[in-house]
């Protein structure tokens, strides 16, 4: 087996110095009548060769975005990554090492989230950031404990804008981690009750469908009401074009940072944003990189304020986590690095241009309504069939349209007509004329 | 940055700081500016918009560097990490396996890396096609009833375990009443960490003297309120729980829920099924036992792995499979969901390409090396070293203590530095909490004896220098490392987490 | 292996010999053995053999190691390896710039690397389309008339340029009594060597006092003797020649061809089309000017563009394009053929992405840049080192020699160990011959201003200590690499090519 | 422009430090009518992403080998790489650095280097090697002048065996480098007359038909008659199946190393292998690396022996190469220690078995004959119709069936008919079974 060192000789020989006559002596402790006798019934071994041949007829099988008009987005969203970033995220070196707990020999993993977290605090914001969530969705979660924590309360208020499935994160990890918590729905544009119970609010900007809003007055009446207001965002690529939630007044931001960096990979490895602001920070969740020195005086970075974390304060610990999202945190850093202020301001102005050139062609559509006026790079239509029915059609013509509002709200009747529909920078002309002839025979 | 501050007295210092290939790197912001970019864009017009008040017109402050710059720094920042691909990796509980390039590549096909995971599923059955025979897999090797695939690493695993476990209390209405999770001392952080996020009471089982859970134990502190027990196993002291299936009936008997942390599952994989051993919920960290990388921390995959009576309680999403296909259920009345989308479908990949290249023979065999690794690595070092669990064989990974240290004046932390001299990653220091200035040593199957030798001899000489009282050697170290030792107190008192100049000012400098 | 024997005296000698990340690596032959094997077969039965008694049956004795091992020999020997990617790599002459891994990825494709130089024609219109545009690109940027492709590398394009020459005086029935070709003393060991190869006589060509071939020098050794002129231009001293118009003129008007040397075509492209000059042959780095990477010394590709004069002396294969698609004529009467197939396909595909990606203004942009930063370089440095011929611009290239350096014992050997010791990989020593001691700095177009200034200030700072006699500083070096100065003499004095010793005995030590 | 760092700011910094108005003084020496005063007329600059749009649709219209049954050899092959091979060969410490001229800090290439010639003088059954010639095909007629320098003589004996663009690039270096060189063609069985102006045999096994035979008794020949034995191999995966060459009695051997650790690439880049007698040594072209010391005494490696070399000898060099294929010795020597001597011979004996399988199927159909009984992985059938119809008729059919004699012999009017045809490792029961059903449709 090519991933195994040892030769027959060798194993004996280790197992002679040992003293042990065969490695069964050293499974001494399991019950005989618990060790398998044979093999699982699974495949044996394969070459590479033809590992390779299987699981290429398996990725065939798939319709790969970059093959197609692509317009998916609700929570994800294809954007062209440079391919140094790929190339620099598979450095043995980044690759192959653990969480940097050997500061010494992990210079190069700690700077790189030093550089992380910077980036992160200046894109949303606030003051600090950790090193990473696992997505935006388990971040958000995070965020409400991390209020219920701070404001000594036990409520949140959903505000109905967030995407689904984060909601349904949310709901769980609250059910279960207080007694006492309590999930609100408010709608989208509602200004929430908030009681004295209530730890936070929770928003999303742009919302899942898209539409954009100044949260600023949201934040206000949190704030009066002696709550936090948290603020998701799942298209990282927005603050390059939208005020930041730090500006509006968000007190925790969490986000799905995949659109930087990171390919679409059917849902994950993703990688979870979460800032705040600096007294909050012993609340925070997660690792966290500082700077401080060797002894030589130089300049080094560490792990710090674990304190907060389960390896240190276990059952007190501020949160459960432990491996992250390192690699895809880093190959955010790169990307953002190689865009820089500019490149960034750049492509959010060409997603939003090209979202704006999608809308403009489908709304001329006899039949397609467009739902939300103001949005970045992502915005919802209403069409005369449900929308499911139409995706589906569209996918039969080769165009991957969008995501059928009924596909996260089974449930609301309301929305079965509507499509959330994303346009990023690697949209082309052709794409949307070709959407817009398609939709066109569908509707 | 004048860098004549870098020349001390002697000749062997350089202008630059660097020493040959050992370069030094400033950060992003000290080197990028605001208009630099290493990405261009075609067509970015004026073009309306449609954000009005709400766009974003201030300085972000966020520095930019163009491509050659940029691949340069990240190169040079990785020349300063120590890796698998470097030397042996021995993180006891880390599993630092090889990582195979073959997965790497096959998780970069468009047809895995380039689809959406809400675009319609019958535009990805060969995805739903993959994550179903990963799914296989898991079941067969743990001879389990299901698995759920969702969570996101081990941690989160956990969480998805235990909330399955208090759902299964709640539905029996006996939540209630039904609050204490037993967890030895040896336990892993995540362990009471996850119960007491979930509402569960901590009550900590301690070991017995050979670094066993003692069914004795468990029974003192079984009851009509205990909900459930979180066990390694093998443990975090590299043993196999010996009383594990009596202590699975005892719970079981209870009316309790037995979680097994699989953190360690690379020992047995192939070899015993935890699903024999009276498991209940076990999850299963894909980037230790099934060698997705681990990225200088993350991301893994932690799916996990149920019993029968806790089959019913795994959250969404779930994939089943019917005449026409395989189909995600994402909606199915209050089922629970831990996170936006269907897992870590790249690891999957990469754990699946890893499988089926080592086959349920190579799985056994890997499992078969790494205890074989670490118990060669115990019997050498044993005579120089202390173990404070000496009387049973370990599994994958080989428990010593610092009394061998007493009296020399070097720590268990020392002695980690003067490896990283010698070029080697340090074991696991300090963990497990039961064993005084633990050193966990899993050296996992991908090392050759040759390899294990270098390492062990390298091992003997540094516990000798330390008995020979060569001290310096271990207070000075690393010497040889970009950096000396850092200053932790100073991180943790002072936080400096993220660089604090606006880029503005910078470039005014 | 006793590892005590890296045990001095000092407390810093480690046991391994390793030095924190700094790892001593064996040879595959010292860790590798004849059972071993990172690759896996199925279906290897025992199956008829056709061979008979031409069976290999010997021990061939070739070491093999599991994928872990190899990985990691091989990333370890990588890390003893400056690069681009490590820092400034001012070899002048070489041309290391940045290169881009969408190039990489592109190479990649299948559909231009899964693809056979003998598969129907009809099956490879992309590729043969690929090669056309790259042709066209080469053929515009020069200004010739033609460009044949199939050249390996620079020197191989100097065999192709030489060989048409030589074909035309050949035709025209003069080959008997025009054997002379002029070359520069200042040229590269391969216009000569080539030369030469190809029978013709070489007469040397002397500089004149500024660096560049003067007129006069070059009409004194014409005569109807002489088949051809090879002239870098820029040259080897970063200086475009002045009077290649007339030297051009003056060697056309003798009957003979002018083969120019393109290897510094990279400070010209886009902004000096070599056509425009008289040039009649000239190869074109592609490794160099259009970044395919140097590969620590290859693959690269040397196209060569012709003038109408010599085209039809081009080598096979050509490829035309007629009303059905692209061919590829592989034979043609008594056509001449310098390699098996079409040329550098994957070097071709990273050229053609690296020009579409700067398009033509990125092209002169980049040469505008990198002559800026050469002359940047220049105006730093000019005061505390010397510059053999300081009186015209320079090119894409500085050149010193080590009048600056005398009497203070350091050789310009010396200094350029002491830049290892800095972090840099030093620039070209002692080339061109024309400058004594000569220190030849090209930092292409790819560095940032912060790099040349660090670079620049790092060797003032070595300038200075030189003529301060602190000679230690360069008479030790380097003293941070991996190695300390190696010994060149006995390298050659008693040559070991290959590891001796046959793998069994090995085995069986 | 995302290559090049300057800010316009930067580059007016620079030049007024310099004392330059423009960039445009520098270029004073370039006469004025000389400089273009418009760019050339070709495509500005472009993004990553349309780059890689249409250099991926250019590619698109190649048909792929992996994608399709394939049996076409002739000197170049596909073999199955191992991933990790070309993950390795792209760290940028391999990739981006030049040629180890300063070795103390290019041991990782010397080292491997010394490992290459050191596998390739163990496979070739010779004493030492060089560090790599372009390809096989130069090599070949790098050997020829070799086998003049050595014995003084002239004229190159060519066996008909020999890959004809082989031929080629040796009969027209032979020519244009000496004036009396002379090529004399022999059929492929034939022992050639060897007079006193005959410095070499040239032969290839196995041969460009694939036939293979014992060289011994040609060695024997040309050594009683004064000749050295250049004995070509164009499939380096032969040296785990068949003895070696020098174990025949080889002089020099050249070898076309693509097929261990590099890709098809269309021809290119290959990798030229080149070995020889230890008493030969001065006179072997290209780069060599050797084993040395440092200050400290620690074994270190350098490039040696340049003395034959152009940059130092000049107009007396033994060639006149320089960049030669660095980085595709490196896929080599990494494949190759993947091998080891068992991967190695039980890649050569699945290669054998897999031609031999296909020969037994193909040879079954009607009008089709095998016409090489003796070979490797590659041998010559007959076809009723010429060989040139038959592989388009199978193209067309999705099978890439082999090279047509024609196409390398299209004076050779008696080898119409015929196809030499390849089978690999990467050849399945399946492709066999399509091949075989194919040619029985078209023959
Ligand atoms: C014993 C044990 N349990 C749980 C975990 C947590 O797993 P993860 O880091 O994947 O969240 C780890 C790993 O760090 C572990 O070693
Ligand atoms: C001036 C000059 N001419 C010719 C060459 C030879 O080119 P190559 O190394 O590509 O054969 C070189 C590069 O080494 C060079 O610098």
């Amino acid at each position: 087996m090519r991933y195994l060192p040892h030769t027959p000789s060798e194993r004996a020989e280790m197992l002679a110095l040992i003293g042990a006559a065969s490695v069964d002596d050293f499974f001494a402790d399991v019950p005989q009548n618990k060790r398998l006798r044979e093999l699982p019934p699974l495949p044996l071994a394969q070459s590479e060769m033809a590992v390779e041949r299987a699981l290429g007829r398996m990725a065939a099988r798939n319709m790969a975005a970059g093959s197609v008009p692509f317009f998916v987005g609700c929570g994800a969203y294809r954007h062209h990554v440079p391919a140094s970033v790929d190339h620099l995220i598979q450095r043995s070196e980044f690759m192959t090492s653990y969480t940097p707990y050997q500061p010494e020999i992990a210079q190069g993993t700690l700077q790189y989230l030093f550089e992380f977290q910077t980036q992160v605090a200046l894109l949303t914001g606030m003051e600090i950031a950790n090193a990473s969530m696992y997505d935006g969705s388990t971040g958000a979660a995070e965020a409400v404990l991390m209020a219920h924590r701070i404001t000594k309360r036990g409520k949140a208020v959903v505000s109905g804008g967030l995407h689904p499935h984060y909601r349904d994160v949310i709901k769980t990890i609250s059910h279960y981690s207080s007694n006492d918590a309590a999930l609100l729905d408010v709608g989208a544009d509602e200004m929430p009750a908030i009681d004295s119970e209530t730890s936070c609010v929770v928003v999303q900007n742009p919302d899942v469908f898209g539409a954009v809003r100044d949260l600023a007055p949201l934040a206000r009446h949190a704030h009066e009401n002696g709550a936090l207001l948290i603020v998701v965002v799942t298209e990282a690529i927005s603050f390059g074009a939208l005020k930041s939630p730090g500006s509006m007044g968000a007190d925790i931001v969490v986000a799905e940072g995949q659109s930087i960096g990171n390919a679409l990979n059917f849902g994950g490895p993703y990688l979870g944003l979460f800032a705040t602001r600096e007294k909050y920070l012993r609340q925070m969740p997660g690792r966290i990189c500082g700077q401080t020195v060797d002894e030589n005086g130089k300049r080094g970075f560490v792990l710090t304020l674990s304190a907060r974390e389960q390896h240190i304060r276990r059952d007190k610990a501020t949160s459960n986590i432990c491996t992250n999202s390192g690699l895809c945190a880093l190959a955010f850093t790169i990307h953002m690095t190689l865009l820089g202020e500019a490149g960034l301001k750049r492509m959010a102005q060409l997603n939003h241009s090209r979202a704006c050139q999608l809308a403009d062609a489908l709304e001329q559509l006899p039949g397609v309504k467009l739902v939300t006026p103001r949005f970045f790079n992502e915005f919802t239509i209403e069409t005369p069939q449900p929308g499911a029915a139409v995706i589906d059609a569209l996918a039969a013509k080769g165009v991957l349209g969008g995501v059928p509002a009924s596909r996260l709200f089974p449930e609301r009747s309301e929305l079965a007509n509507r499509i959330i529909v994303a346009a990023t920078e690697t949209v082309t002309t052709d794409d949307i004329a070709a959407y817009a002839r398609a939709l066109k025979e569908v509707v | 940055m004048d860098m004549r501050k870098n020349l001390g007295s002697t000749a062997m210092e350089t202008f630059t700081g660097n020493k040959g290939l050992r370069i030094e790197e400033p950060l992003i912001f000290e080197i990028g500016d605001l208009e630099t970019t290493g990405v261009d864009f075609e067509g970015v017009g004026a073009g309306a918009s449609r954000l009005g008040s709400l766009e974003r017109r201030e300085t972000i402050g966020l520095p930019g560097l163009s491509e050659p710059e940029t691949v340069r720094h990240y190169v040079r920042l990785s020349r300063k990490n120590y890796s698998i691909d470097s030397g042996i990796f021995p993180l006891g509980s880390c599993t630092m396996k090889h990582n195979p390039r073959l997965n790497e590549k096959m998780a970069r096909l468009p047809g895995f890396a380039d689809i959406h995971p809400l675009q319609p599923q019958s535009t990805v059955q060969g995805a739903l096609d993959l994550i179903d025979t990963l799914a296989h897999w898991l079941v067969e090797l743990t001879g389990m009833a299901s698995v759920a695939m969702s969570p996101k690493a081990g941690a989160h695993g956990e969480l998805c375990g235990m909330v399955a476990i208090r759902a299964a209390h709640e539905a029996s209405g006996e939540w209630a009443t039904r609050r204490a999770v037993l967890v030895p001392d040896s336990a892993h952080g995540t362990n009471p960490a996850t119960a007491a996020l979930l509402g569960f009471e901590v009550r900590a089982i301690k070991a017995e003297a050979d670094g066993t859970v003692g069914l004795d134990a468990v029974r003192a502190a079984l009851g009509p309120d205990v909900a459930a027990m979180m066990l390694t196993n093998p443990n975090t002291c590299g043993l196999f729980e010996p009383q594990i299936v009596t202590i699975a009936d005892a719970l079981h008997g209870a009316g309790a829920y037995l979680y097994c942390d699989g953190a360690n599952f690379n020992a047995i994989a192939g070899l015993v099924r935890p699903g024999d051993l009276g498991v209940d919920a076990m999850h299963i960290n894909l980037h230790k036992t099934f060698s997705t990388p681990h990225g200088g921390g993350g991301p893994g995959a932690g799916p996990v792995v149920f019993s029968q009576a806790l089959t019913r309680f795994a959250p969404l999403p779930r994939i089943e499979r019917n005449a026409d296909g395989f189909h995600i259920v994402e909606h199915s009345g209050d089922g629970d969901r831990l996170t936006a989308f269907h897992g870590q479908m790249g690891m999957f990949v990469r754990a699946l390409t890893y499988m089926m290249s080592h086959g349920a023979d190579g799985v056994a065999q890997a499992s078969r090396d790494a205890v074989l690794n670490a118990n060669y690595v115990r019997a050498r070092l044993k005579d120089v070293m202390s173990q404070p669990f000496p009387d049973r064989p370990c599994m994958h990974e080989a428990l010593f203590d610092d009394a061998f240290l007493k009296d020399t004046g070097v720590t268990t932390l020392d002695f980690a530095k003067a490896m990283i001299d010698e070029g080697f990653h340090p074991m696991t220091v300090y963990f497990p909490l039961v064993a005084h200035g633990a050193m966990l040593i899993e050296p996992t199957e991908s090392e050759s004896k040759q390899s294990l030798d270098q390492f062990i001899d390298a091992m003997r000489f540094l516990a000798e220098e330390a008995i020979r009282g060569n001290v310096e050697r271990f207070k000075s170290a690393p010497n040889f490392a970009p950096r000396r030792r850092l200053d932790e107190t100073r991180a943790a008192r002072t936080p400096v987490l993220r660089y604090p100049a606006p880029l503005k000012a910078i470039a005014a400098e």
